[in-house]
């Protein structure tokens, strides 16, 4: 029998920055950039947060539907994000609101989804920032299938950076045990796709702890289908980066797929309906607090001088005031329309959805007619109580 | 007598299952120590054992088809599905497996598989968590398909349904959860696979199931106030349908509405609509009208009490009846 | 003006696809070298070469799911099932996402992809080979339904369907493959969207699609000889129905038979005849009657000629109609 | 990253029979029969062969509708088959005639369902032969969840031979690509389930070869998941029944699933419907002819004097009696009755179904009052022609 040594054994985790916030040298990943890409990052990480918590405390206050926070998770995005070259293409879970972050994605869009405002508002092709899938990983498969078409475009192996590029597909732990997961893992592997698979294991799939779903590090599935794994310190935005950076020059070059295992942790609720109490103890909490993403870049940016107190307060200022801003325009988000759902079903309109808006829209009038003037957009739905008189029916095709 | 909701009334009577069978395993995600997403199945694992409420891996198919596999070593899984979109995964397992082996082996084998499904909208939540998949496993041949719209019927059917050696998809109106009602228990329940009149009445037939029972028993309510007395059935089992109660009301009143969370398009109401024309063509005033949600995708939940149906659209529809 | 099988039809539609337009690519199990297992797709990836004619892994959610991701970098697949009954792994990829990326962009994004699905019985395979699945798709806003009766149709259609910027589901009816007949290049197609009335009559309106469109020409053939004029409509679209064509001939004939091979319970049918009902009220003779499948799953094939419509069942539900 | 040695390098077969007919020692396997035993397993290839050739006759002359020949993979089969214990439970693909004749499934049934008779007639839990699964993987879950039974019923690491069981799945190699197979090992993983997964790796699916569902070898798709995988000589059946045996031994004894992958050659077409001259070269079939399964025993046999002339004759006797037999057994079988279909959807038949039969049965009852005898079974569904005069309409519930 093949041997499955690091089954139980120790198990390598690239790391290059300590929650201590000390630099540490890796054999094979390093982090060539300069102190003011880390106080980006650093920028980056505590915007993404900032953001992260305004989300949580609106949906605390009934303002969105519900939050999936990313707490905890911020290096892992942020340095996977601003590791992606400007072609390359990003598909993510419900949860990314950081990579969303380095990709120029307007967080209110994000808020407007867990309003109930929409199902994804902004333009996935322009900001190269897939829409969000629930589902869990089914996106897996529409980012192998992305990569396969890029290799057929001709734009990987080229040796030109502005035309080879890469994808790169987020997921988490417990996502790895879907079968579409393993799907895309062999078509990725079969067409040799152009792809880094980033998991980000954050330990905890709603309440099931990560046992659950495989008994070995995740990092290793990818070896069983044929492309190398890796995992790093997902709470140490440096490794993140410095092995995005390599698994993104992998594919670009046209040597296929890789997966990176963020191994990090869900400091919060799985969201904002959850309560990890239930089923997690408080102890890991507080370990992994030790090991915080942010506080770790802070430390070392003061201890190599390159972030002095007036840097910190500027990030926690422009912080607090882009959450203000966003807030108040969270709340003067217009509310949808019923009837112009009708209209995205389909490319091409067909009759019978038409004539279905047109029936519902004649209905709609019949209370306009009654009261005039609607209180509020939401007028004919609220009305359940005070009925109409008699409407004159239109015979409906339903 | 007590007093309880129909999520507390489902976690009861799997509780009596539990108890009655030691092959009634319980499987799905989070249904451990969380309890579930929706608290269902709360408390059990503590009780039973993760050897019989199981926390499974994040793989739908996974569930149904390891579930398959423990009815063929005797157990009976109740598996749940989280939310009514993420049953598509174990689609395959459902229509290919479930639903053939006992067929397959010419009776042979027997599959006492309950799929219990929280399903419907109304809840404030996310895409793909307020669907209505109904249709599906009723076009199905193998499944059987009940839903249960009140805490009473809740805690029998899910008994009845984990006693059947038919697999049977459970559907749950999850916005009715937290609604409460009294359970005598020494009341005999009905048969699983039969409806209810759930309101008497003589004018026009409303024939619902799960969610919209409520809403059409409201507007029933309303109309008395109008003078019309709508007489509305309660389904219960959508897969078989018991048609014999339909028929016996619509011979009464001549005139049916259909009311279903759905898209319209091939949902229950057409079913409906084209048995009851066909057995009591001469009895109808009108033709069975239907209204259900609209024929696209679950709309996000700003807009979603204008996607469902409601007590207007209800009432609007029963006047059209009425016109004719 | 050339004479081929609908089988050939298809190849030659696909082919012309892939000269019109370079970013139109095949994909699925065995559709390279082997041309598919009823050689659909033979030669064209001799032609076309294996980045535009792709074998896919042995994994139907994952032919679809990357299929979606194509499209969403500016490909054309068509995805082919090998047989109806292994499109049910690829269901929530279908149902959940490629019928949804257009709604759930608000418009921005579109899904110009073709599902090929060899559907229906009559060939004597084994099980899972002989299904017919429609309905399920029908009922799942955001896709296209579509299905082919003759070579001509497929020629046409399945050009259509790639150039269509909606998902279709493309239907080909399996046992009429080899049925040929002639192609008029220089006659313009009907619209893809569009039924059409493939005999026209007075007595009796006969709605079928797919395989049973031919079976309903036989019926209404034999009618003729006993004096019944019947009207056979060939639906072509299933999702969206085009009910004016139908409307128009149930308003003349009064009475309606629907034929499909899929189970009865839910089936296009039960659609077609609450439709029909409630919209011809007044001009029905007698209610719609559905000949179908039997409500169980396909039999094996020693006894498929007696599940699967044939022209004695039509002719038998046609006197029922007649006998209102 | 980590390594993914072995990916093209030498990979390890576990062989114990050359093609020559020689006998080989190896590290960890051995086979501990006598040659009374490896006659046994000649005798079971050789009328696994013969059984499946005069099905694959019996097709060509219209008998059968298909007929999925296991031509070449004999060893595997009937090694793995006879190494079961007799509390093991097999699931298998739509191909393992050789394991059912190794657990005494009666081929006729195999016949009657590629007949068309049936969808699988033999008992199934008697034989401890689930009925043939056709949709590729589907069947892997089912062994993973019985697996998990057993494991619930306290039969496994008993320790007492008679109690502990395991079960056993096969799939192809092309099957290595569905979801399912790939959630099956995580589930039998999780749970540490008793089962041997069986991959004939046969190097075709219909016509796609091995390359496109995996690049590197397919017993190291276990490894990704927490389990050991080993790949044997699947024409070898010494080596296919000593790693079965030592597989189910490790599942019995309580430490979890394992991956077999018997490396071996699809001789024949996928199915009788199938022309693999369309896409795989003549050589390839010529190199495998060398090393077949059954002649290297032949050989073996005649080299070790256990096999002399008279045992051959009557094996091959005894085989031509027995398909001579089933033949004629096969063409005796009854055609079906549609009406017994509508019992066997549900345990508890429903009104609906009940009265769709008995409509069914009015309907055909209208045939027979014209015929007074219908000519054969099929009678009713053969009059399409020659219609019955108009019958008195039950009110149809259709
Ligand atoms: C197919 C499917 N099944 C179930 C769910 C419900 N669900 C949402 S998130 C989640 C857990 C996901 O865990 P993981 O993949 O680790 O990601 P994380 O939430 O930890 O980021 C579940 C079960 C879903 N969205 N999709
Ligand atoms: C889900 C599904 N998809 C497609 C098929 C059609 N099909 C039947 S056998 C086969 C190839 C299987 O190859 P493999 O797993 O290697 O097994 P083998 O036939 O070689 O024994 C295919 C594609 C099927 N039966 N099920
Ligand atoms: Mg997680
Ligand atoms: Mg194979």
């Amino acid at each position: 029998m093949s041997d499955i040594s690091g089954a139980s054994g120790e198990v390598e985790l690239v790391q290059l920055l300590t929650p201590e916030g000390e630099r540490l040298e890796h054999p094979e990943y390093s982090f060539s950039g300069d102190d003011d890409q880390i106080k980006n990052f650093y920028h980056d990480m505590v915007l993404t947060r900032r953001v992260d918590a305004e989300a949580t405390a609106l949906q605390r206050q009934g303002e969105l539907g519900l939050w999936a926070s990313c707490l905890g998770q911020e290096a892992a995005q942020v340095g996977s994000g601003r590791a992606l070259g400007k072609q390359d293409f990003v598909f993510p879970t419900y949860r990314e609101h950081g990579v969303a972050w380095c990709l120029g994605v307007d967080p209110l869009h994000l808020l407007a989804l867990f309003r109930g405002i929409d199902l994804g508002g902004w333009d996935s092709q322009q900001s190269r920032f897939h829409l969000y899938t629930i589902v869990i990983g089914a996106q897996t498969l529409h980012a192998t299938g992305y990569a396969m078409g890029v290799e057929r475009d001709g734009l990987v192996g080229t040796g030109d950076p502005d035309r080879d590029m890469a994808v790169v597909c987020y997921f988490g732990d417990g996502a790895t045990s879907e079968g579409d997961v393993s799907e895309a893992f062999i078509f990725a592997s079969s067409y040799n796709a152009p792809i880094v698979f980033i998991c980000q294991n954050n330990q905890w799939a709603i309440s099931e702890p990560i046992e659950r779903q495989s008994r070995i590090p995740l990092y290793r599935r990818a070896s069983g289908f044929g492309f190398p794994g890796v995992r790093v310190d997902g709470n140490d935005v440096l490794a993140v980066y410095a092995a995005t950076t390599a698994a993104l020059e992998r594919a670009r070059s046209g040597s296929g797929p890789s997966l990176i295992e963020a191994y990090t942790y869900r400091m919060g609720a799985h969201t904002t309906s959850d309560d990890p109490t239930k089923y997690r103890l408080a102890d890991e909490l507080e370990h992994w607090r030790l090991k915080d993403p942010i506080e770790r870049v802070r430390a070392y940016l003061r201890r190599s001088g390159s972030g002095d107190d007036p840097f910190f307060a500027d990030v926690e200022a422009e912080a607090s005031d882009y959450a203000a801003d966003l807030r108040a325009r969270c709340l003067a988000l217009p509310d949808p329309e019923m009837l112009d759902f009708f209209d995205w079903v389909y490319a091409e309109q067909t009759t019978h959805l038409a004539e279905q808006k047109a029936h519902y829209a004649e209905y709609l009038a019949t209370f306009e007619d009654v009261s005039q003037a609607p209180v509020d957009g939401l007028a004919p739905a609220q009305s359940a109580s005070g009925r109409q008189p008699q409407p004159a029916y239109p015979r409906g095709v339903h | 007598m007590i007093t309880l909701t129909m999520a507390k009334a489902l976690n009861a009577g799997m509780r009596r299952a539990l108890e009655a069978d030691p092959k009634v395993v319980i499987a799905g995600e989070d249904v451990g120590k969380l309890g579930g997403v929706f608290r269902v199945t709360e408390g059990l694992q503590k009780d039973f054992g993760e050897h019989r409420v199981i926390d499974s891996p994040l793989a739908e198919s996974g569930i149904v088809g390891t579930a398959v596999g423990m009815a063929l070593r005797g157990y009976r899984p109740v598996c749940e599905i989280q939310f009514d979109g993420f049953v598509y995964p174990a689609f395959d397992q459902i229509v290919s497996q479930l639903a053939r082996l006992h067929y397959r082996s010419r009776g042979l084998l027997q599959m006492p598989i309950v799929i219990r499904v929280p399903y419907g909208g109304g809840i404030g939540a996310v895409e793909h968590h307020s669907e209505s998949p109904e249709a599906y496993f009723c076009h199905t041949p193998g499944l059987k398909v009940v839903t249960c719209s009140d805490p009473v019927d809740a805690y029998w059917m899910i008994q009845q349904a984990i006693a059947s050696d038919d697999p049977i998809i459970f559907f749950e109106p999850k916005r009715r959860y937290h609604e409460r009602a009294e359970l005598d228990e020494s009341l005999a329940p009905a048969p699983l696979h039969s409806a209810r009149v759930a309101r008497p009445g003589t004018d026009v037939t409303l024939i619902a199931y799960g969610p919209m029972v409520k809403t059409c028993l409201d507007a029933a309510e309303a109309a008395a106030e109008e003078g019309h007395q709508l007489e509305v059935i309660d389904l219960r089992t959508l897969s078989p349908l018991d048609m014999a109660v339909v028929y016996e009301s619509v011979q009464k009143t001549g005139r049916v509405v259909t009311v279903h969370e759905a898209q319209l398009n091939l949902g229950l109401g057409a079913e409906l609509a084209a048995r009851i024309t066909e057995q009591c063509f001469y009895s109808l005033e009108a033709p069975v009208l239907r209204v259900g949600g609209f024929d696209i995708p679950y709309p996000p939940s700003r807009v979603e009490e204008e996607y469902l149906p409601d007590l207007d659209r209800v009432l609007d529809m029963v006047d059209r009846s009425l016109a004719y």
